[in-house]
């Protein structure tokens, strides 16, 4: 269980924020100056709350009526800070291995390292920096990962070998995560959990295929950004075509790429604007993947209609227009067609389960 | 040479290296902590500390010299301590190390404070979330990003040390061999009429051999430097 | 360019060159601005060009000096002052000495020091050694000399307790409590302690009247109270105390 | 005109930049490391190429040949560092200030700095230095802008501010920009030029909407990032649904949202991973656009396969799994149904034309 | 008070205060360019000059002063060139100010040249980037950036100056009302019988203002690091 209650004022701003989470992934998402650099930092004891209580698996880190407040360097924290804060008087190698030297010649393999072990900071790129910063900390065998926005400085082919492994320390290690990130794909993909910040406090919280696929909360995500998360188990692979059919609860689905052994249990990001809504079933579309499904609530905006849907026991969510919905007189209970592109749930989106 | 300086010069300038030399490395953790507190540190009597750094460079060197004779002669309370440790610094090489040591401390420390002052928070924070403790932290972290002041501050005690005149003399006055470093010996000379010839063959060697020592760490901070920016 | 007299005069005449002054000024005189220092740094400053229209030496050598490039109205040259060599000690109950070649002094040392100005360069060092090497005593004692950078410095190693002994001016330990005058030096155990004064060339007109006036019997009268020896008076004033007041 | 050609040794890293553009926005694509921000520098004076050429507009900046290296302060650029680069002892207010103050109002509301002005940019979260920095940079009234990644520090939000201001520089301004992003849809919505880094070399170099959609460089931009960039006309606008119907040279589609006024040029993004294709017409869905296309070229990657499309006289990319490809028996010639989810195409990918 | 020190020695403290002021301000603009070309210039000579900077430190003041005397006496090389021009240093207090501005020098560059050392070179191209030209960079970047610096080497040279008394009696002599400041005077009363009491009170004064000065400057050059880092 994570735990974390802060209380601080910053000049004009006024941090409070309360949340709970299980184990896992807890995404802190929200606006420029919504406060989560300020949660992370209470987290990891470089930012003193006035007041509050943070609890990591069990550890009590800071209680302020306790008095109890461990020192940064006894809190075994990972952290990965907005600016890549490396040291400049030492070389890559030496950085890596300030903390640590866990797992190094797979770190340094995963982040593509090896070449500019012997460099120093000021002779790398934005992007190469970024990749060292996120070495260091793993290396040092935290029991809790902080990650400030770690990608956005990363190409999308960085960003596809980097976040199995976050997704691997989340299963496999049990590692907690508290991740900043902008882009909904990584939220979805790697979150137990979505905490959504609002002006210093927690507008927000609960599972991330709650959050993500709640057509209420399509507004404060982001049109663009909204979208669901399945759970799925592979089902079948066609080696020829390379492909993977995925069973979720309410049907079958086709995604490129092999995605791993079957039986293996997957999660899918489902963007709202992928998933396209029909009365009748279609045929001859290059889209494969066609579920029932059955509206469950709908939510008017500027930009559309976000609809939920039940499949089986999953949500899904789409974005129609408004004169779709009309076209289409959805309304909550209604049963129809959702078609998903195969495509559209790109590697990005698909995510060991957790 | 032998002929140019005689074989007492000769003395006086290995003896004013060995105290100059010793007064800074002795004094150099003292100043490192100083300046440490003095940048980070927030505690009751912060600024006294800083006005007692800054004092042998306020009072005129004889009135520092003579308040060390005060405090380190036999009866002196410090010196009736060390007396029967078997410390002596009266009349002795090291108190003329101890001499240029204080003289040399306000220069000593500011630029290492000021170095100090300018790592930034951001990068001994990085460290701690790694789990470095306080002292890992200045070790690895703190230290080597301020080592160019450190390196100023160390110059600028030497040089000062290696002219340091006044406090010496008048702590453990001028015993050749024991106490008469090149800057006693050539106010010597200077006391003398047509000594002037002596004393300035004198300040060439003082002076060539400060400036080798200064370009000497310059090579080094610049090395070092170089190793920290790019 | 001024209308005071500007003495140069050595530092160690400072109180009672002062009250002579006061007194000069309170008779009429025009007014004295002194500037005390070293005499070496005072000759070279009249060399290099100083507007000083009296100087007065702690220094034979240093007068000779200036008066060889010239820059003193020789024949206003005099011997103003004079004073003698005193043993200190800074123990209180330290027992009388009988200076002469057979003088203990070593023993008395035992591990301690000699204070005494430096013995090259500076004239109560010069003076004190001169008496040393007269008395035979000179090659056993100088190992354990401390050279101190002038003879107030020698005063304050032995006030101090840094040094047991000094050699150190008689106008000097009279004025400091903390230490006991255990002997004096015979005059004729050294070269003649004198303190030459004269005018600068180009001086104002009325520093003659205050150079007069310093070694007239008003001025005499103050500095012989402060303990210096009258020139005309080359050997000591039977009335001289033969210790220090802290007896 | 825009004509680059830098040679530079950096450590073990060959820079040999070679490009030439017409006005408007340069995006440099690449993966982290391959010498985009070293480009820039160069560009900006802050790096002296050992060779090379550097003309901006008829402005020689560089030319080894002739020695003409104009001094960094004199060539009037505006430059959002990578990392922000803000003055610390200066007010918001006064780093706004420092290069000028051309359009002052119109930037600090633009980018929300109101609130912030007195500020220090110690006391500014990641996204606030961020914005700082681009409002700098504008009020400097440059005649050449150069980005590295500007927005990948902001929210979703807030991205979809600034990017139209962009485009009203690009357009109305007529100031070429040489934008750094990993963001496909920013670099669609914004260039007028792709140039594609590899190794410190330009791979590729082209019309935005050439190098977008054309199959063969899926490959290098990446399986989600590609998408073709079409060119559309307002025709027609929905008040009551607050749709948007656009001409399209091969057809209409309509999207979500009143994008303009009637006649209005405007660009549009549309991800290969949005476009379904059918043989048949379909009827019934809730994607309100279908297009009648050719397959102009067929490429067969690792995750599927890339469509290139004719569509009157635009392109459009497709992304379909070798399955579907092969039930659709796609070849090129082959005359088909594209269907363009009409939320799947957000503001974000919609810009004003270049 | 009056009675405490006579209105000599409040006389000693004015002028100790305006030598070192004048000492100060005078020299800060000759400090700050030749820690500005130490720290960023690359120049043939630039270890002549680092080593000439340094060089007051290293040569006992008794010397310095003693050059001074030679070199701007009315005969000596500079001063017989100044003479003609009405400027003259002998003996005046402007030549006090001269001799303490020469001693406090190195205390003054090396600080300074620690903190231009220390401005980041990139904001200096994110200054140049928005059209500002080199002296605009240094105005509004470069020196705001180094002012703890700038302010640590003043505070240095401003105590040194007041405490500086070896060159300066060497060169203009002690002389009351114009060249005898606090220091020599603490000198003179120091050489004559009776007189340390008067020295005492005069080395508390000095203290007392140096320490004054001290904390307004701790206090001013903590202000501005505050707005500068937070
Ligand atoms: N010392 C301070 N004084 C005033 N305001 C402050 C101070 N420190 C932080 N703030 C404000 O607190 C808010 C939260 O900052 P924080 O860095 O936590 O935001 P964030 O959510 O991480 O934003 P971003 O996504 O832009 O990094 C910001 O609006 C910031 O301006
Ligand atoms: N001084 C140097 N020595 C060695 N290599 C260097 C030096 N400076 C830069 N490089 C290398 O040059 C390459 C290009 O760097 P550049 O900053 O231009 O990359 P980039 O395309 O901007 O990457 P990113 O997207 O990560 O910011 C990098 O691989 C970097 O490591
Ligand atoms: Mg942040
Ligand atoms: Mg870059």
């Amino acid at each position: 269980m994570i735990e974390v209650h802060v209380k601080k004022r910053l000049g004009g701003f006024d941090l409070d924020a309360d949340f709970a989470a299980p184990p896992g992934v807890i995404a802190l998402f929200g606006k420029s100056g919504s406060g989560k650099t300020s949660v992370i930092n209470a987290v990891a004891g470089l930012m003193r709350p006035e007041a509050g209580r943070i609890e990591i698996d069990g550890t009590l880190l800071f209680d302020r009526t306790r008095r109890i407040d461990v020192p940064v360097h006894r809190r075994r924290i990972g952290y990965v800070f907005q600016d890549a804060r490396l040291f400049p008087h030492m070389s890559v190698a030496k950085n890596l291995a300030y903390g640590g030297s866990h797992e190094r010649d797979r770190v340094i393999e995963m982040l593509g390292l090896s070449e500019l072990l012997d460099r120093r900071p000021a002779a790398l790129s934005g992007g190469e920096k970024q990749r060292v910063a996120i070495g260091r900390a793993l290396m040092s065998h935290p029991r809790l990962l902080l990650m400030d926005e770690p990608l956005s400085a990363l190409d999308a082919a960085r960003k596809a070998e980097i976040l199995p492994w976050l997704e691997r320390l989340r299963d496999e290690a049990g590692l907690p995560i508290l991740y900043v990130s902008h882009a909904a794909s990584e939220v979805a993909r790697l979150a137990t959990t979505v905490v959504v910040m609002e002006a210093g406090r927690v507008g927000r919280v609960g599972a991330v295929a709650e959050v993500l696929s709640d057509p209420a909360a399509v507004g404060m995500i982001g049109a663009q950004e909204a979208g669901a998360v399945v759970r799925a188990r592979i089902a079948g692979l066609d080696r020829i075509d390379g492909l993977t059919e995925l069973a979720l609860s309410g049907g079958r689905i086709v995604l490129p790429g092999r995605l791993g052994g079957i039986g293996t249990h997957l999660r899918l990001r489902i963007s709202a604007q992928d998933v396209i809504l029909a009365r009748e079933k279609p045929e001859g579309l290059s889209a494969l993947n066609i579920l029932p499904a059955e509206v469950t609530a709908l939510d008017e905006g500027p930009e559309g209609v976000a609809v939920g849907l039940a499949c089986g026991a999953d949500r899904l969510l789409a974005r129609v227009t408004r004169r779709s919905a009309r076209a289409l007189r959805l309304e909550p209970g209604l049963r129809l067609w959702a078609i998903v592109k195969a495509s559209a749930v790109a590697p990005d989106d698909v995510g060991g389960a957790a | 040479m032998t002929d140019w300086l005689g074989p007492e010069e000769w003395q006086a300038v290995r003896l004013s290296l060995k105290v100059s030399a010793t007064a800074v490395a002795v004094s150099l953790p003292l100043g490192l902590l100083c300046a440490l507190a003095l940048a980070k540190g927030r505690f009751p009597g912060r600024q006294l500390l800083n006005g007692l750094v800054h004092l042998p460079l306020i009072l005129p060197p004889v009135v520092t010299g003579y308040l060390l004779l005060v405090v380190f002669s036999r009866q002196g309370p410090i010196g009736s301590v060390l007396e029967p440790l078997g410390v002596s610094f009266a009349f002795r090489w090291t108190g003329a190390a101890l001499a240029a040591a204080i003289m040399a401390f306000p220069l000593m420390v500011r630029p290492m404070r000021l170095a100090f002052e300018a790592v930034p928070p951001a990068l001994e924070q990085a460290a701690a979330t790694l789990g470095a403790s306080r002292l890992r932290v200045f070790v690895t972290v703190t230290l080597p990003l301020a080592l160019p002041g450190v390196v100023a501050g160390a110059i600028l005690a030497f040089a000062k040390a290696m002219g340091e005149f006044g406090a010496t003399i008048t702590f453990v006055s001028n015993i050749p061999g024991e106490t008469r470093t090149v800057p006693t010996a050539i106010y010597a000379f200077l006391q003398m009429p047509g000594g002037e010839g002596a004393a300035l063959r004198l300040v060439a060697v003082s002076v060539a051999l400060a400036m080798g020592a200064l370009l000497i760490s310059e090579w080094l901070s610049r090395r070092i430097a170089r190793r920290v920016a790019a | 360019a001024r209308a005071e007299i500007l003495t140069f005069a050595a530092a160690s005449l400072g109180g009672p060159l002062d009250r002579a002054v006061e007194a000069w000024e309170a008779q009429g005189g025009a007014a004295v601005t002194v500037s005390y220092a070293g005499s070496s740094a005072l000759a070279r400053q009249i060399m290099a060009g100083a507007p000083a229209d009296l100087f007065i030496s702690a220094n034979e050598d240093w007068m000779e000096e200036v008066a060889r490039a010239g820059l003193i109205e020789t024949e206003s040259r005099r011997d103003i002052l004079g004073n003698a060599l005193v043993l200190i000690a800074a123990d209180a109950e330290a027992p009388e000495a009988e200076i002469g070649p057979g003088l203990d002094l070593a023993t008395r040392l035992g591990s301690g020091r000699l204070a005494m100005a430096l013995v090259d360069a500076v004239p109560a060092g010069q003076y004190g050694r001169a008496a040393l090497e007269g008395l035979g005593l000179w090659d056993g004692i100088a190992p354990r000399v401390a050279q101190a950078e002038n003879v107030r410095a020698a005063l304050a190693l032995v006030a101090s307790g840094a040094a047991p002994y000094g050699i150190v001016y008689a106008t000097d330990a009279a004025e400091e409590p903390r230490v006991k005058v255990v002997g004096r030096f015979a005059a004729e155990s050294h070269p003649p302690i004198r303190y030459p004064a004269a005018l600068v060339a180009g001086a104002d007109p009325e520093a003659a009247g205050f150079l007069d006036f310093l070694s007239g019997p008003e001025a005499g009268a103050i500095f012989e109270g402060a303990g210096f020896i009258l020139p005309e008076a080359d050997l000591p004033a039977p009335d001289l105390p033969q210790t220090g007041p802290s007896e």
